[in-house]
């Protein structure tokens, strides 16, 4: 499809469905709308949607769909810290079902003990795989979870009178982003490790980074390099010595259910993504769920309410004089704590280990293909032995023999059928990276086609690489040659704006 | 039960022993253990996980869940009046039908080419809810209203460095508690409401207004429910000290009530779920928030941007854009943290729009502004019980106050539960003020009957002696 | 995609669904499960099915899926005589719902009112639709429906005592083939009408068909010509008084609704597909229905059950003597019955008439456009007048041209996203034709760009025939060159006799 | 209600009043009633249709339609031991996932290049059907199951010109009338069953059948549940007469029976509803039919065949063929009448296999084994209570015998769905000779709390006096 802008599909006159009308007899009551509206808050001016038949806006959307390349569609191993794993079928049944979707988020708790059953039983759930004594679903996703985690330390120092004192954070460069920014927007200064060709930290950069200013560790392990850092209970012992407390950034957690847990290494805070290693979908970004699970000793500042269970009955209780508020409105997006709650039983403490193992499996047997097989690629760190669920590659080889990068490397896969593929957060520490993260979800088949697809690229590369670097040639559009602005006034993220840069009516 | 070594998991396809053997051997290990030695014995768990499952059939899984969420009662089942922050709207198929596409509610981050569509979807998102608001600059959809409200606050704070937000009195206490948890660097002052009218009290506003306001933030149509008609003087006054002017709109408004673009809105923001997507308990919440197409709003912005480009051959492409702006690109350095939001609600209230147009989003406006001041006023006859805030119009929602008839809110609605009616949020607790009074929320999902039926029942539990008693069976 | 044959897939020991396993309880009650089975009835030999893990299943599908044109993914203006119109996304809902889905044809009618009363009450809305009396929906398509109507005539011959009399029966060449095929299964000789310039056969011709042989008389009105035989009166005049019946093949209503219906053309029986005009969805070639209806005189001969009203249940009656019996088990596919219910009510009469209308509307457009613009396109028969809801076009001209027939025209319109379209029935009486029905669901745009894709086409026929000839060059595959076989040993419906014929495992 | 000539329907764009002037002017005509003047007024409709609607707006529809619908009883409320021919197996969440994708749901007869993937789906239907009854020629599903019979027979007849077929006395009374209606040209001859066994009294079939007998058909398990284990004695027989040997399966019964293929089976068939589709109050049957590759039986099929092809590319292509044997091509001179049958259906059977593999097939065949023993079992043991057949295997159905208890099966079943039980099918009327028996189901669906539930009803019910009492409230 070449399909327009549904702006452009508009033929004046058309709709896509219809209201109730309105009874006579309340027309008569209240005689025209106009009387029920403050006259200057009448709205003039209609607004200048659409106007289409109901197929002509499902067709429309039904295309772009269709160029869209979900993982239900595609071999989605590239998407690594993502954990692109099947979200399974049956849990969009009860998702829609209407004891679920049409439920209001303040009827009277008698009416909702089924979802809210689910919520306390996910909990417990949540609390032995962690080893974590509390957990909140109420963020809205990962970058939530570790805002809240950020707002419960700040909140823990403060009522130890240390506000003023702890205001430092610690990560490390190549956790996720996140773990800067959210405790940068909680009021933090963020300090940020660096790694060592071991692919992590050194214990001496750890112990000069920590102060009686630091308020919290921020840690994730294994990194997106797939890398385990054996020493993290050092550093988490380093930091509580200290006064901080430490958070395990678990959103990826794929390869190491039922192996290590949060409460092994000490830690005092964490957060999983529901819609990453628990399976729910990841919904074109969002909506999804960061489940932040805390000890025994702050669950006190868990946003309110919480599901807790009187013997009787499940109610949610408001009383939670120390919390740290309210992250989003009402109890968090339950859809996605069914799902998960779904996939967790569905897969019992067997098939979870069995997910950790074989998501590692298939990521050392990716990596060995892709090294044995593909020219140009490498993976820096480490001592060169096994990685967990993921790995960071290199094909900085590639590019000094062949100029191709891996940008045009990430347009040419999707001429292959792929879903473009993660390179790495920013700053990339490593040149022309890749990290792919074949999890649990994929056969040897595909995992085999996608080493293939790699290999294939890279003898391009070294044949033939204006093919490379001129794809895709078959994706749903050509390549945009500038497609980075720098400039605000460029920006158009509304039609509006196109039509009058363009003088369009 | 049989033994775990001969499971196949339908959903781990490499469970098969013989194929998990083929590819030790490939990498050369005996076993999968030996890949994850990295890993300390003393970070190791000990023992098995004690969870519940696995329930590995369909059919056993279905039963089991079903069982549970069985318990549940919907608002197809029961009669709502309830809103406050989450509404029953009616869903149109087609929403449902987009959103349940496995092609879109399986992607993520994929971009330009490999997911033209779904990034063509989200500059839709943005491009109509920019004609409905009537503003340029859109950003991808929030977490929900509240975090859109945050987010508003912050630019403001960002583009004038200024660090008072001004808030009206009338307003959801978890909204409050939303902007004290992520402006916490921030002061809160709240503005009276006028006590007839529900309205901004004008004259409060100009004593507490001063050049360290950042904004003044407004809600419109307010919490519970009354249509703000002095946009414009509130604008004037804000802009007139320097402040940025923040109203938060419920967007199936606006095929009746003016954009708050029209009568000075800097920054617009306010929670979507109203447009086509399923309640589910509070999961369906978005947020929405725009600006003007200034250069200090833009750069302010944590949200992607998925901005059009041209190609030589026309064609349209659509791309991250000003990505140094967000947390991605530059960690800590970024204006706020941004993670995974709402993308598939985005997408779904495109269709919403797409479905109704400008018709459409007038005509459900308008049955809504009828019923609700129908129900107003049948409730408003009975005896015994009065509709605050008379003076000022109404939007969706309106307040019912029960004083005089000597019952609280609590138990009014305990009864009406028992007539499988959902009663209108208690206000009590929270608006100490206002007395036993309930927040009642119509809409076009509420027919002409439910609403005389939930009068009628109002009025026989009015007359019933003993409704006190206990609990709800 | 290039997606393999599902078996080519299979990973030996993988899975796509797991069943509860048996109770510890009956296996020690029964031991091993060869105990209930007869020795020589155990299977020795497995079923060769494919071995997938779940999503690897579902993925195969969905990109199958997205290889097929449905209707709300194009302009499916092409397939004449098929109605491919708008499937509301809503009566989904309904179908599904499992108040529907999970009835059992059997249970209690106490449990069954709501779709009794949908049955009862669409009878009553056909009633009015076609002026008959009394119709089944046990018919499972439109075939099924005209044998039906043969097995009535049958019946009612022979009742009479005329059986072995009246053996004949009289349809026109234009009409849809299974006009004669079904009363030809049901045992009649068939006689077929040839039109005459008009369209329509010679009222002379009709005189000198009929005889005292003469059982009934099947005939379309409009055919797929799109030209109403205003002599049908006559026509049927003649057969009653020749003591045969007259039977109506109304399954593409859509240009009619609310403007001609049977009763005023004195038809005895006729039937509807109500996956056509009345919305229910194609589904990939079924399942449908065939909505069959009578004059009070045949009603008796309907299969049983039928539903009746006693005044306070709905319920079965199966008290049927005359019954010409039972065509398919149970009551017929009452989906689409409920499909057709929910589209009907939501037209009203004033909304069918629309359909009607705007039908007519759109498909003389689409004819003026393409006779204006498209060169080597004709319009034969009738006197080039207006048409209703069809046309059957011709590219003879276009053939003699450019040596481009209209099998090319039918691959290359692939390459823009179109559907296949619909030639005409055999025999083929216009040579090079083309049926396209631009029913009410496409809006002007909509029919703008089908013109306009026609028009390009013919221009690309006389600039570059090649193009033409070797398309598709855009579809899923490319032309195959030889697909015809006419020896049943070259035939391959199964993957089995594939992998005999290649001499694979 | 707004004036007709304002409406705009949804479904019909071009109800705009100023579109369809554009478009009449184009033409050259003023009025759309001009473009069908070619209808003599005689024959025109006089007056509007007295129909009801219209109900234009979604959510007034969904009220409507739901409120009726709502008045059934599904078999998610009510526990079903139904089946006689339409039976509640599972249905994977991936089938319906896959038949509801708008593509395959609105698709229709395209073909090779347009439908590419709907082709190809068809094609592992008849593949996956090929493998799992062992036949190399299958045909595209027809109506259901007593249609797959009738031609099936009707195809015997056309191989040897006979007129005569037998079919077992342990039949369904609707399948006997189908094919009275089908093969009314034909005799139909009943061979006896072994009143200990149910299986066919194969001296009653020697003693009937001739040189005259087109085929002997069988179903197996048969309408009662017991296993015919005389296949190939049966077919023996058939053979030594020329006869052709026609055999209805459960396909749901092959990963554990034997496929007749095995024992001599020509022509099998059966009804397709079991694998992957819902029964929809009947609407899910679907028929199968496969036959050996041999030119006799591929040429007298009246379906539709996809068969593959292979381009210079090496792409595989699916196209019909053979067509002069279907009416589409050949009208009266085809073989019999083809329609649109169940192609939905057939793609669902499709994913519905390759969900199951013939690990699946095992399991689903070995559960319902296990479950429907029980069930005869603990139904066995209740005082007065009897089991039919008992001499013979039993899959999934099975006749329980109520004589022995004075009550009639009607009261039973009508005390059972005060329990919320669909008892089993009274087959009181059809098999008089049985008295008072029903035919129980058990499926994978059936739990064994389900089976123990019933059996403690029946004898409460079987204890009761006042059983008798009137209607069902």
């Amino acid at each position: 499809w070449q399909e327009p802008i549904i702006l452009e599909l508009s033929e004046e006159g058309q709709r896509g469905i219809v209201f109730p009308d309105v009874e006579e007899e309340l027309k008569d009551l209240f005689g025209e709308v106009d009387n029920l509206i403050p006259s200057n808050m009448k709205r003039k001016k209609k607004p200048d949607l659409p106007e289409l038949g109901q197929q002509q806006v499902l067709r429309h959307y039904l295309r772009l769909s269709q160029e869209t390349l979900g993982q239900d569609l595609t071999i989605d191993i590239g998407l690594g810290t993502c954990t692109m794993k099947y979200s399974p079928k049956i849990h969009e049944q009860f998702v829609r079902n209407p004891k679920i979707a049409k439920m209001h988020p303040l009827q009277d708790i008698d009416t909702a003990q089924g979802i809210l059953k689910i919520m306390y039983d996910f909990e417990q759930i949540m609390k032995e795989i962690s080893g974590m004594d509390a957990f909140s679903f109420q963020p809205g996703g990962g970058g939530m979870a570790i805002y809240s985690n950020a707002s419960i330390i700040k909140k823990y120092h403060e009522d130890r009178g240390e506000g003023d004192q702890r205001t430092e954070v610690i990560t490390t460069v190549l956790s996720h982003p996140l773990n800067a920014a959210a405790p940068k927007t909680k009021g933090f200064k963020v300090i940020n490790l660096m790694p060592t060709e071991s692919g992590y930290p050194d214990i001496e950069d750890v112990k000069a980074a920590v102060s009686e200013k630091t308020a919290g560790f921020f840690i994730t392990n294994p990194e997106d390099t797939g890398i385990f850092n054996p020493l993290v209970k050092e550093f988490i012992d380093i930091v509580h010595q200290a006064g901080g407390l430490c958070v395990y950034d678990m959103a990826d957690y794929n390869g190491l259910f039922g192996i290590a847990r949060a409460k092994e290494a000490g830690i005092d805070l964490c957060h999983f993504n529901l819609h990453k290693a628990f399976s729910s979908p990841h919904g074109s970004m969002g909506p999804c769920c960061g489940a932040q699970g805390v000890t025994k000793e702050l669950e006190k500042y868990l946003p309110y309410p919480r599901v807790d269970f009187d013997g009787e009955k499940y109610y949610l209780n408001y009383d939670r004089p120390h919390s740290i508020g309210k992250l989003r409105k009402f109890y968090g997006v339950v859809a996605v704590v069914l799902r998960a709650y779904a996939w967790t039983i569905t897969m019992g403490a067997d098939g979870l280990k069995e997910v950790a193992e074989t998501s590692i499996l298939n990521n050392n047997y990716l990596m060995h293909r892709l090294l044995k097989e593909a020219k140009g690629i490498s993976v820096p760190w480490g001592d060169g032995g096994h990685r967990l669920e993921q790995v960071r590659y290199s094909f900085e080889k590639l590019r000094e023999d062949t100029g191709v990068t891996i940008d045009d490397i990430d347009r040419r896969v999707v001429d292959y059928g792929l879903q473009t593929f993660f390179q790495s957060h920013h700053p990339m520490l490593i040149p022309q990276p890749f990290t792919p993260e074949p999890n649990e979800s994929y056969s040897k088949r595909e995992l085999d086609e996608y080493a293939d697809i790699f290999v294939k690229i890279s003898e391009e590369a070294y044949e033939n690489p204006e093919i490379v670097k001129t794809a895709p040639h078959n994706g749903p559009i050509s390549k945009i040659e500038d497609e980075i602005i720098v400039d605000p006034k460029d920006l158009i993220v509304t039609w509006r704006v196109y039509k009058r840069k363009k003088g369009l009516k | 039960m049989e033994k775990r070594d001969n499971v196949v998991y339908p959903y781990i396809p490499n469970s098969v022993s013989k194929i998990k053997e083929e590819m030790l051997k490939e990498i050369g290990v005996e076993k999968v253990e030996e890949l994850y030695q990295s890993i300390p014995k003393h970070l190791r768990v000990k023992g098995k996980l004690n969870i519940p499952g696995p329930i590995l059939s369909e059919i056993e899984l279905k039963h089991h869940v079903e069982g549970i969420i069985n318990q549940n009662k919907s608002c197809d089942e029961y009669v709502n009046f309830l809103g406050a922050g989450c509404y029953n709207h009616y869903v149109p198929a087609v929403c449902d039908e987009i959103n349940g596409r496995s092609e879109f509610l399986t992607a993520y981050c994929g971009d330009t080419y490999s997911d033209h569509g779904k990034c063509q979807a989200i500059f839709e998102y943005t491009s109509l809810i920019g004609e409905l608001l009537e503003m340029d600059v859109v950003g991808l959809a929030t977490y929900d209203g509240g975090q859109a409200a945050n987010t508003s606050i912050r630019m403001a704070h960002r583009i004038n460095g200024r660090k008072e937000v001004l808030i009206p009195e009338i307003i959801d206490k978890d909204i409050v508690n939303q902007i004290k948890e992520y402006c916490d660097f921030m002061e809160i002052k709240k503005i009276k409401a006028n006590k007839a009218t529900g309205q901004l009290d004008l004259d409060d506003l100009k004593d507490k207004i001063s050049e360290k306001t950042a904004c003044v933030y407004i809600e419109n149509p307010n919490f519970l429910g009354c249509i703000e008609e002095q946009g414009e003087k509130i604008s004037e006054i804000a802009h007139s000290y320097g402040a940025e002017f923040v109203v938060s709109v419920d967007p199936i408004s606006l095929g009746v009530l003016e954009t708050p673009a029209v009568y000075g809105g800097d920054i617009i923001c306010g929670e979507l779920q109203a447009l086509g997507i399923h309640m589910g308990y509070g999961s369906g919440l978005g947020g929405i928030i725009a600006s003007k197409d200034e250069e200090k709003y833009i750069m302010n912005f944590p949200n992607h941007f998925y901005s059009l480009y041209e190609n030589e051959k026309g064609e349209f492409g659509f791309s991250r854009s000003l990505n140094q702006r967000t947390s991605y690109h530059s960690r800590e350095e970024a204006v706020e943290f941004l993670g995974t939001n709402v993308g598939l609600w985005a997408i779904t209230a495109a269709v919403y729009l797409s479905l109704l147009g400008p018709q459409g989003m007038y005509e459900v406006g308008r049955n809504i502004l009828y019923k609700s001041n129908y129900a107003k006023k049948v409730l408003g006859e009975i005896k015994g019980v009065e509709i605050l805030y008379q003076e000022s119009k109404s939007f969706k929602e309106f307040v019912v106050n029960f004083d005089r008839t000597g019952k609280t809110v609590e138990e009014i609605n305990r009864q009406l539960l028992k007539e499988k009616i959902f009663g209108g949020y208690d206000l009590s607790k929270d608006f100490t003020d206002l007395g036993q009074s309930a927040l009642y929320c119509v809409t076009e999902t509420t027919r002409k009957e439910d609403i005389e039926n939930l009068a009628k029942a109002v009025e026989r539990i009015l007359l019933s002696k003993d409704s006190k008693g206990g609990k709800n069976e």
